[in-house]
Order: C-alpha cells, then structure tokens, then sequence
C-alpha cells in the first residue's frame, strides 16, 4: 500500500530543503517514522543537519522518530517540526 | 473561540501589533475577581557582539491552535476555577520592545489564575508549533530554540 | 515615580478609571522580556441574600506610598533582575466588574516577574493601608478584611 | 512630658468616632501603645468594637497594641489602624 501525502517544512527546515511544502506521491504505508524521516532525507539530505532535534507530525500530532508505526492515507499532513520556540 | 458553560478559549495569531486592552476584554467576567496576565517582549540583546534588532516568527497555524486546545483543556482539569483564557501571538517581523505574546487569565480568586497562567506559557513554549528567528544588526538570523 | 539605576517603583492611588496600558507601558523597557500583571476586580456576589453592587476604598495615603516602597525594596532584594515595579489603586466607588489594582512588573525573564509579583499583590494586601466596604444592594454595606 | 498629637481615624474606626481626624493636645509621652489606645478608647468607648483586631500607625509606622513604649512629638501624626482590606 502507498499513500499520496503533503509534507509541511517549517524554520530552518524551509531554508534546507527551499520549499514550504510539496507532495510525496508514493509513500508506503502503513511505515514507521523512522523510515519516513528516512525518506524525507533521501530526497533533501540537508535535513540531515536537523538529525536527533526533529520531530514529525502527522495529520496535525507529534510522532517522534523513532520505531512507531503510522498509516497514511492520500492527502495526509505530514510536517517536519525543528525544535520549537514560540513565546 | 470556544464556549462551554459560559467559558471560553480564544486563541488568535496575528500579524498585527498585539493589544493588551484587547486580551484583557476578552477574558473579563462579573463573576471574577482576578485577571492574570503575561506578556512576551523581544528582549534588546547582544549575541557575539551582534545586536538582535527583532525576531521573524512563523507558526505550523492549524495544528497550533488543536495544541492550544489541549493545554486549554489541561489547565480546566488543574484549576477548574479558571474561566477564560485568551492568547494571542505575533506572527512575522517583531521589532525589538514589541509584544510577541499576550496571555490572560480571568478565575474568582488569584492562586488558580497565578498558577494556571505560568503553566499555559510553559507549555505553549514546549508544544505549541511556534518557531521564531532571531535577527541581528549584521543582516545574520538564528533560529532559537526553547530551553524550556 | 522612584529611579534607582534605572529601575522604578510607581505607586499610584487614583479616583478614575484604571488603564491596563498605562500600567503596562510605565514598566516596558527594552532590556526586559517579560510584563507579569495582576488585575483584581470588583465580582459579583451575594452577601447572606444581598447582592454586592460595588466597593468604597479609601487609603492612608501617605503611608500607603511608603508601605509600597518597602515591598518593592523587599522584591529587589528577592529578585535582583526585576526592573521596574507599577501599582495603580482605585479609591472611591468601584462598581462591580471594575478593576480595584492593576500591578505590573516588568523583568529580564519571566519566572522572577511571576514570583514577584505574587508576592506584591500579597504584601498589598497584608501591609498597605486600604480599606474596602462591600456595598450592597440593600443599601448596607460592611467592612471587609484581608484573610492573608 | 507631653505632646500634642494629630490622630487619624480609617474606615470603621471613622464611623465609630464620628471623625476623620482630630487633635489631643496633651499625650503623655513616652507612652506603651496599650496606654496611647485607652486614652482613645476613653475618648471614643465605641472603638472597644475594634479591639484585639486593631492596630495603631505612629509617624506612619505600624506599632501593635502592647508593651512597646512610643515617644511622641507635637505635631505627630498617629492613625487607628482597622484590618486592611486593600486590593
């Protein structure tokens, strides 16, 4: 199974990747988060610089990198959260 | 805005300067006796001999204001006195001595307000997707990262 | 207005209207990232069957000033980096849903004002000579007294 | 030795005396501050309805009712202190 998802970037994340956002047509699902932050790097190895602050969302909830299993359906928001510093 | 049992939680991002007058209105109730209130200013500050002159902001905005919610809802089950509770914050450019963030608090008595009104900064800084970026003299920008 | 290294301590008693921003903007500064604000006001309440309909607060006014001074000397004792310390009071009629004190504080971080200020709004009302007279709506009133 | 003194009455202590403020001319000095209060109860017997809850303000400093003596000056200002119930 696959999933067509929008990935959000935010912060820093913005100026490493230059986008705010694009479409990701054939994600796997259901994947753990690691694999996705996984393909997320394949395709902008700059966030690599973001490795071990960043967490994911997924349709609007915090998932952290890790082993945990999320399952995408098409039009998912994922976004790519830096560390945050509101306030 | 939302309301239940004549208590609401209003949450508002904005690009416009922040009113004080306004955030107080909006938390004001006959049946309270206290109003507590923090307010968030960019901070005139020196980092490596470059002087931040003010901070860029943006914010993930749906899922911010679903966080609120929650703190929201967490601060009713703590105190369940607390009748409203109201946050604004800036988003893009906010020059130095400007108000970033406006919080108030309404509740009969002030302990539960005191209390409730240090925990919803607390944990709009940790949960709430906010990010801002500091920007210096020298044309140079940081982002920052909460300690908290 | 008291000025000490840039550092002030205002203390006002006043029979009009109480402006939340001329509160907030007495203690704004460039050098401070956060404003911690008290506002008490009149609630609405019932009294053994009577409903309150205002407070009469009258003040010995002199040695109010000087009471507060002693507070704000105790606050920078406790809290070195608090920078500058507002307090307004009404005198006279306040009806109900009025304000009755606004308190502002303005500090480098946030948790020493949130401290600070607790600690103002409970040594005004332990040490600062005022007095409230509830008023109700059957014409009595009765003296009221601080339990702190 | 004695002084005369502008006494200062507040809240419910004013409408037990009927005053706001009023002069004694003679006052013994130096006096405890229980002897300064019976010399204002026996000029207004009405105030005993503030014992135990009272205090007294001499030249704007707080003096319990009690053993500590207090040396007053012509001109000194000393106030009826009823419970506080400022903010």
């Amino acid at each position: 199974m696959s999933a067509q998802v929008c990935v959000l970037y935010f912060a820093k994340s913005v100026e490493l990747t230059g986008l705010k956002e694009e479409e990701f047509v054939a994600v796997p699902t259901p994947i753990s988060s690691r694999d996705l932050w996984r393909l997320l790097l394949q395709r902008h190895p700059r966030l690599s610089l973001l490795q071990h602050q960043v967490v994911l969302a997924v349709r609007q909830q915090y998932v952290a990198i890790g082993d945990q299993v999320v399952t995408l359906e098409d039009g998912d928001e994922v976004a790519v959260v830096p560390p945050l510093s509101g306030g | 805005m939302e309301e239940s049992g004549g208590r609401s939680d209003i949450f508002k991002l904005s690009r416009d300067w922040l009113s004080v007058q306004e955030v107080v209105s909006a938390v004001g109730s006959s049946s309270c006796g206290a109003i507590s209130l923090f307010i968030g200013t960019t901070r005139e500050d020196e980092v490596g001999g470059r002087k931040v002159i003010g901070l860029e902001y943006e914010a993930y905005e749906l899922m911010a204001q679903s966080e609120f919610r929650k703190i929201c809802d967490d601060v009713r089950a703590r105190w369940p006195t607390v009748t409203h509770v109201c946050l604004h914050h800036r988003l893009g450019w906010v020059k130095v001595g400007e108000a970033s963030v406006v919080v108030a608090i309404s509740s009969p008595h002030r302990h539960e307000g005191q209390q409730a009104i240090q925990h919803v900064v607390e944990q709009l800084k940790a949960s709430v997707p906010i990010w801002k970026k500091e920007v210096y003299d020298t044309q140079e920008a940081s982002w920052k990262e909460n300690a908290e």
